[in-house]
């Protein structure tokens, strides 16, 4: 056990910087989209982290859980497609591990990382290669924990793995063909284009790297 | 961009408010938080014990869905941003708009969202008021997959809802209207061409490129790629080659009866689907396949794309009475 | 071009024999020589001695004319090329193939071509046959002239034509129908802007070139050019500017009602037209106008033009039922 | 009286080229036209000609006459429009003068486009001035008129005036507003082009003078 302490400023800069981001990338995950799905998964972010940046002040006194869980109700109610649900439900259970919380060790964190993306994989049913944003996630949880349990990294060099683990797994959507989502349909249509959700994630796994003290 | 909107994150809210206000005989918004103004319910919802039928999905397919919300059709549709299903919330909203007792049956085309999205409203309608939903996905764009069950849905939802609608008015119990809407998916093939993106409002710009005199065929009405591009040919030459694929889909033999929809998806106007439909009964016609009757017009669009599709319906003397049916909505009336 | 043709010499032809095959059960071809193969009829014309209901004009503009044919509305459509008034045989030949002995109306807007077509028309059928036949011009388009008789005629013919149609129905003498036709163009009034050219099949492009973000203030349904070109605002903005001339050019006072048309030349899609209504009915509310209906939807286009109008028909009670009287043709149904 | 004679192989002639006319200016008076109309004009012409063309085999062993009275029909039939009954009228009166012959003298072919112009001004009440074909057409026959009765020329001098007269009525059309046509709506708009009917009409005139021997 460690006392590295992720408090709640920290998770509040995060979500600060996921709606710069939503903001920020909106044309870029848009772009991804319209190549091999419909061209709104920027706009999608956009719409939820324009709810949550509405309602966080509203927040900020919540415990980390409740915090997260209005940041993924925010979303799960306001942008609906396949990411409404699938990041909807990361948030609503990303904070479940810290409930009642002000601060959260090393150990919680990663069991909130977990939780979250195991939620996706519940609702999308999607495993690594199926080209969706849990190539990037699944890879980058995994790659946490053993990186921080087994090999014993400190905390942000574990994370920092997590990263780039997570930044491969996304880069690994490239040259497949999808078996989940509209690329679905595609067939080999879909080779040479980067699954938007995978890079969406890469870059919430970016932020959550970026602010770690 | 040739479009006439505010700001783009209005766009969705806008167009509902105008569409209760224009269709106020017909509609009304559920006022309930729940519903998050996305829920347009049926004036005749509720007015007799019947099945709950509920349709639904992203925004820009007008008049799918809203437009076929009415006496006879669907009690409620649950509105998504644009190309993309609504939230659980609403989802849920609308069961308790309009259930009788009976149930209610959710209808909307296979995508991955809708179908994560309308999954846990039904959830939460059999955890919190137990009541019974179920679901039937419309599976109807032959070029989408090999496997019917993982094609998604496009023009042929019309139908499917339809035939569903007229179940539930005619007193059918939900496992008669499922399947109805079941028996009509079975037997519904579509396949389109575009030669436009869309517009999409947030981006004040086409959904991705398309050269001027190119069409992709099998499109999607997301805008999600087709089979192939190429250029556009003679509407004859495309016909054929929509046609190929949708009667080698279901065994078709002559003395067959077909319910046709030659469907614009937004900017492809009447003049050429009437063109288009010309070439489809010809090559009915070849094939002893009789036409029952025609629809021709926009009725699943994707906003202002270029393109259109064909969807064959075969019949049966059931199939033929539930879409024969009356039913009086926005966007499709008959008596 | 986006659009699905072959021989762009042909798309008449082909549409019509396309139309007829669809719409079958609502109307035929006029088999003889003198109608060209260009006069739509009703299959329930001649059923009952009633005035004959004629409409027509250039082809491009569908649902306009030959969508409006059949009961309680028009007995005939007369079809000409594209943007261009049918020629005067077949619109003699659509008197003979309707008239009951009650004579005849001529509906159409009031373009140059049509009127001397039309009159031609006319004037045989009085030589050879004796047959009265009489003509109202629709001249709705508020923008187009100071002087209302110099007028064009554009999406408002709907409602002239159904009032017509209406008042024959119900049996009213040909007086009495011109009357009907006349009182109600009188009350109708539209406007329009446009974001893009249509595309004609013999040019292979649009008709003008307009570059993408402009639009154009009072265009016309056939290309001609409007009062301005611009930047394309903001919905409310350009709704705005639509209704002002509008409203301005016939006396309205708080409490009157109104019957409103939000009509897309072609590639708005309904998303943008429930948009813009919702604006109409805002600056309506303000000014205590009262809707008493509304149509939404493409009633009378420019092929693919991007592009919309509003109408506005100023009722009273008379007018109510002449719009409300049930008719049933393949693009308007009401019972 | 001259012994200038125009026979059949004259009026033969000139529907020929007229046929060719009106599929080498489709586009150019098209693209008049949509300046200020609705960008029809060369595509009407063409419509006509072609089902002059069409059938024109069939009608080559009638007299003159008759040859324009059908030349004139198939227009009048197959064009509508403004163009249709104008040009109809037109060619349909053109021959009257003409009535059971295979040849005519100047005389006659003078009373010939007289009784031509005189069908479109009655069927288009237009005047010159109104920016239309009159603009051209009217101001032609007249000088034709005075060019051969008062002034004395040759025959085809006299034509030659007349083109020259012709070609300035539909160059006057482009400074003026129309009072009559798709045009007269633009006010101001309209000035600054040339009227489509104008210069179909010149083109036609041209072909008259032209195929003179
Ligand atoms: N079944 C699924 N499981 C996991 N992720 C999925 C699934 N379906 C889609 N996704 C992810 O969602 C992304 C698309 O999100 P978005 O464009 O916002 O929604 P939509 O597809 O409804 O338009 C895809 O790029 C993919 O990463
Ligand atoms: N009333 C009229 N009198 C004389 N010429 C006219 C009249 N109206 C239109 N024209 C001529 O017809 C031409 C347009 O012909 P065309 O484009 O073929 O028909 P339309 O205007 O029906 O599309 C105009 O350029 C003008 O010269
Ligand atoms: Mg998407
Ligand atoms: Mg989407
Ligand atoms: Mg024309
Ligand atoms: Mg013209």
């Amino acid at each position: 056990m460690s006392d590295y302490i992720l408090n709640k400023d920290y998770f509040l800069g995060v979500i600060d910087d996921l709606i710069v981001l939503a903001e920020e990338k909106k044309d870029y995950f848009s772009e991804l989209d319209s190549a091999i799905g419909d061209g709104d998964h920027g706009m999608n972010m956009s719409i939820g982290f324009r709810e949550v940046s509405k309602n966080l002040d509203g927040w900020k006194d919540e415990d980390i859980n409740t915090l997260f869980k209005n940041v993924g109700t925010a979303l799960l109610d306001k942008v609906g497609g396949a990411s409404g649900p699938l990041y909807g439900g990361f948030f609503s259970k990303f904070g479940v591990p810290a409930k009642g919380k002000e601060a959260v060790n090393f150990d919680e964190f990663i069991e909130m990382m977990e939780a979250g993306v195991a939620i996706i994989e519940k609702r999308g049913k999607a495993v690594v290669g199926d080209k969706t944003m849990v190539d990037t996630l699944r890879p980058a949880v995994d790659a946490l924990n053993t990186a921080y349990h087994q090999d014993g990294l400190a905390p942000k060099e574990a994370m920092k793995k997590a990263l780039e683990v997570g930044e491969t797994g996304s880069d690994s959507t490239i040259p497949i063909i999808a078996k989940k989502g509209r690329a679905m349909r595609l067939g080999e249509r879909a080779i040479g284009h980067r699954d938007p959700g995978s890079a969406s994630s890469a870059a919430i796994l970016a932020i959550l790297y970026n602010r770690m003290p | 961009m040739k479009r006439l909107i505010n700001d783009p994150y209005d766009v969705v809210e806008e167009m509902l408010a105008g569409y209760v206000t224009a269709h106020k005989d017909h509609v009304v918004l559920d006022q309930t938080s729940e519903a998050q103004g996305r829920v347009v319910v049926s004036k005749t919802a509720k007015q007799k014990d019947k099945v709950g039928v509920i349709i639904g999905g992203g925004s820009g397919h007008e008049p799918l869905f809203l437009g076929y919300v009415g006496k006879g059709f669907a009690d409620a549709a649950v509105i998504g941003n644009i190309n993309t299903s609504p939230s659980p919330d609403p989802c849920y909203a609308s069961v308790k708009a309009i259930d009788t007792g009976k149930g209610c049956i959710y209808l909307y085309g296979n995508y991955a969202g809708d179908v994560m999205n309308f999954d846990m409203g039904a959830e939460k309608a059999d955890e919190e008021d137990g009541i019974r939903v179920e679901t039937v996905l419309v599976t109807d764009d032959v070029i989408s997959s090999e496997n019917i069950e993982d094609r998604r849905g496009i023009a042929g939802d019309f139908f499917v809802f339809k035939a569903a609608g007229a179940k539930a008015e005619m007193g059918g119990d939900l496992d008669a209207v499922v399947a109805a809407a079941k028996k009509c998916n079975d037997v519904t093939r579509t396949m389109g061409v575009a030669m436009s993106s869309a517009t999409l409002p947030s981006k004040g710009g086409p959904i991705f490129e398309m050269e001027d005199g190119d069409m992709e065929i099998g499109m999607g009405i997301h805008g999600e790629p087709g089979v192939r591009r190429g250029k556009i040919e003679a509407a004859d030459k495309v016909i054929d080659q929509i046609m190929e694929p949708i009667l080698a889909d279901l065994p078709y033999q002559s003395g067959d009866e077909v319910y046709v929809l030659v469907n614009s998806l937004g900017a492809t106007p009447l003049m050429d689907l009437h063109i288009c439909f010309r070439r489809v009964a010809e090559i009915l016609a070849d094939k002893g396949i009789t036409i029952y009757k025609s629809l021709i017009g926009s009725f699943a669009s994707s906003m202002d794309m270029a393109g259109m599709s064909v969807t064959l319906v075969k019949l049966d003397a059931e199939m033929k009475e539930l879409l024969d049916y009356p039913c009086d909505t926005p966007y499709f009336k008959q008596f």
